[in-house]
């Protein structure tokens, strides 16, 4: 049975060229970067202009590009920067970000912290008026994501960061969503800090980034040798580095088409499914969305058993259900947007991405029907 | 995740559906831990055999699952010998569920028990099994643990 | 010309065996473990195996083994862990301890706690002894490395083990050097917490491990999502951790050839290289070493310059004076085991692996006299 | 790491040696820092020309790129014309350094100056540019700053 994938959103496949990048770097550049001899130093030069390729496709300079092991551990390090160089006790967030961003959050509540968790709109999103409202004496840090990864709205970040920056607070964006999805530009907007992920852009895992501004005063989360100009430690995993700044590279080269094509074919998979199936909900906002996720709740069937049965038809997926969260509730950003326990404990989210064919979205729309009718025969809520 | 035991009952559940005028029918669960099992019973007065049984569960693979199963263990039992079986059957009969999942075959075993306790309401009967069960304590146990 | 590596502990060539799982998995083992369908289960049980072959390697239980991103940031994680585990302020460790430690170490300092840094003896080492009377009242951590990644000595770990569980205190080792250099196994001491890095061993740089032993309380130091048992957030970097194991299960296979091969070049390079040239002085331990080290100050000379001539000749080594480290003195450790400036800038570094040949080595022996002699004779200090 | 030109320079250092009986002879640098220079003087005390120059140095790379390159700059120099050179001249000459090793330059720029010193100390000259020059300063400064 032909897998189709359409889980982009929890991690991408990678491209050819990138495990091709990867492949060569593994026999061939194995050094480490802080190395003298030949083989380190062919490493560090390597590394410079992989800095630079990522740095490009965000419009940001090679030297405010700084590699981590992923999304989580950038959005952990943006937030421990505005704990160490900043005197005050108060952050602002959402009630929708990562949990990489809400965990580190939490856990800094317990050490005395404040932390302002903006309610969003049915759509998942936060308004720079609500932002600066919520700015207090010591506010040290605004984090908002870029992009949702369940119901794919994308917040006003830009605007956000002018607000932060008219105040002098650091402002981060958990971008992972973002990147390649959606055009982003350093050198035209105020962002302080931003959290990238190179499997999210099918480049390898592990491999990740925090973009922080020049100028803004940098601390390690990592403590240990110089790498990263002293600021993030450990020998750097130049093969994946590599690897990421190929994705890069590949996403800078096709972004329009790219957004052109998958927003393309979401909008026929949402048609496809929302024309065909009634007492469904389409999650997040219509216009302002990843190019490639449609979310949406269907009444009376509970997530997993939907993930399970298009799993059968070798349909990959992905849910907030409670079940799938592993958790009591359904996930926090469909109750924030104000979903009952009832609908979003049928959420199915369906994420393309560059691999993802007319023909998978034909049949995707074709599969799903039967299945959710079959489970609305066996629920008991279907009256 | 799960077993092939437990993917089958999943994927082909067996006794799906309603039982017009049964003699008993329990629902257990809540939306809001995203589970609810109905269980239908046809049962014969004298013999007290379970003659019939049906179900309708909203809920994740492991729910359908427990569910398929106990009624499969319970078809063709008495009410008494119902009553005996544990969540722990459930789960042994299934081989196993996730650490997180356990919850679903407590659901089932509850489920039995809130039918016949309509039944036994509805036709004045009395069983031992079913002497400090009070429908109310029905909201099964919802801590899903730790993932593995 | 010949590239002949000899810096196999700044990090290792990956083995072909490595690279075909990893390639492997790049394509077909993409998915996220957290994800419901095949592609994210297929890849929990791969994560599953991977964490068994890494345990096997250790006489550990699959679930002591938790994977990072690297050495660093292990040591930083089993830092965390006492700190927010355990009541007190005051760590020991030793003073040629790698930067992994140290400076996470400097930067409690600086938050109030307090560190006892124990010297160590001319070898690099410090006894069990030693480390019993350094405890006080309020000790939460001891961290001793196992084998020093300049010098090659080995520690009495073990011992130094019994100590701290005689007195109900965590020991930490970082055993990023010892990892497939030495027979380690768990099941047999008490050590409750390694770390571990993958690049050593011949596998993916950019991941790694920390051992927690069984009943030592765990907490994050990356906050996030719910893997790793909620320990060590991030998506799973499967192919990266499936590099780890294979490496992992090849050093398993050989650890007795591995060592018996490599003791038996070291130990070549070493009498061919201080038989031929004089005013030189051979560092850490003679015996209690790791496989692959020889450390050998040659005195007249500046260690940079030497390894430039050696890259000339195609030989990749390291040394520990200051132009290398990039700071004012000579690496800490050679400071530590008491040599003077005079010699320590003089050191040179050989670390010998699996892909070293006999030829490599009567190699090296033969093109350094003339290089030493030749720096001699350019410098002021040789009279 | 380091650019063709200072590469060719450490390789093949121009004017290594000692000059025996030299007009002057400087030394800079310390131990401790790992770098030590010396370069020795012949001066035609006519001309004040630099007829001979040599060197020794302990040093990395950069510090023997430096001395070489600075022997060369000064030879067949006028006293005067040799101390105008600065650690920025041996810089651009060298085409750069990493920043973690610019006192490479300084030291080379020191050492002629703590040679031509030790020239006019036992020849009875004086030149302007060594006024404010004293030998204990000699210590460059030895910040080696952040790597690139
Ligand atoms: C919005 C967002 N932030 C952070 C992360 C974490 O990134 P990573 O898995 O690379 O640690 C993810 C994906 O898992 C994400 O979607
Ligand atoms: C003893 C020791 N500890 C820690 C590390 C850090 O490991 P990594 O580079 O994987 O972060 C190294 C190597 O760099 C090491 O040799």
């Amino acid at each position: 049975m032909k897998t189709i994938y359409m889980d982009y959103s929890a991690t991408t496949p990678m491209k050819p060229e990138v495990i091709e990048v990867m492949t060569d770097a593994f026999k061939h550049h194995y050094g480490n970067a802080s190395s003298i001899h030949h083989i380190g130093q062919e490493a560090k030069v390597l590394l410079q202009q992989a800095r630079e390729q990522v740095a490009q496709l965000i419009g940001a300079e090679a030297r405010e590009i700084f590699f981590t092991a992923g999304g989580t551990e950038s959005d952990n390090w943006a937030i421990q920067i505005a704990l160490e160089t900043k005197p005050g006790k108060h952050i602002i967030t959402t009630n929708v970000e990562h949990h990489a961003v809400l965990h580190p959050l939490e856990a800094l509540e317990k050490k005395g912290y404040r932390v302002t968790y903006l309610p969003v709109d049915e759509y998942g999103m936060v308004t720079p008026e609500q932002v600066e409202e919520a700015i207090e004496e010591d506010t040290i840090l605004i984090s908002v994501m870029y992009i949702n990864n369940e119901i794919g709205s994308i917040n006003p970040v830009e605007q956000i960061a002018e607000v932060a920056a008219k105040h002098g607070i650091l402002f981060h964006t958990d971008g992972v969503q973002a990147l390649g999805n959606t055009p982003i530009d350093m050198s035209t907007n105020k962002i302080s800090m931003m959290s990238m992920s190179s499997h999210k852009i099918y480049g390898p895992k592990g491999v990740g980034a925090l973009y922080i501004r020049k100028g803004v005063r940098t601390v390690p989360l990592i403590h240990g040798g110089a790498q990263e100009r002293k600021v993030r430690a450990g020998t750097e995993n130049i093969p994946g580095i590599l690897g990421f700044a190929k994705a890069a590279e590949l996403a800078g080269a096709s972004l329009d088409q790219h957004i052109e094509k998958l927003s393309r074919l979401r909008d026929k998979l949402r048609d496809g499914i929302m024309n065909n199936i009634s007492d469904a909900k389409y999650n997040g906002h219509p216009v302002l969305r990843h190019p490639g996720n449609v979310n949406i709740c269907f009444k009376y069937i509970e997530g997993e058993s939907l993930l399970l049965l298009l799993d059968m038809k070798g349909i990959c997926a992905s849910s907030g259900s409670a079940c799938t969260s592993g958790s009591l509730d359904p996930s926090h950003v469909l109750m924030n947007i104000g979903l009952t326990h009832e609908i979003a404990h049928g959420s199915l989210r369906l994420t393309l991405g560059d691999f993802t064919t007319e023909q998978d979205v034909d049949t995707v729309i074709e599969e799903i029907k039967p299945i959710v009718e079959r489970l609305r025969e066996m629920s008991p809520l279907t009256e | 995740m799960y077993n092939q035991k437990v993917m089958d009952h999943f994927m082909n559940p067996r006794n799906v559906g309603e039982i017009e005028n049964a003699d008993g029918m329990g629902e257990v669960g809540n939306l809001r831990c995203g589970d609810i099992m109905r269980i239908y019973l046809k049962i014969d007065p004298t013999s007290d055999v379970i003659n019939e049984i049906k179900f309708k569960t909203f809920g994740c693979g492991s729910a359908v699952a427990s569910s398929s199963i106990a009624t499969e263990m319970i078809k063709g039992k008495t009410v008494e010998e119902a009553l005996q079986i544990t969540n722990k059957d459930v789960l042994r009969e299934l081989g196993g569920l996730p650490t997180i999942k356990i919850h679903c075959s407590v659901l089932a075993e509850q489920a039995v028990k809130a039918a016949v306790y309509d039944y036994a309401t509805k036709h004045g009967k009395h069983y031992a099994a079913l002497e400090n069960y009070s429908p109310e304590d029905d909201d099964h146990d919802h801590d899903h643990g730790e993932e593995d």
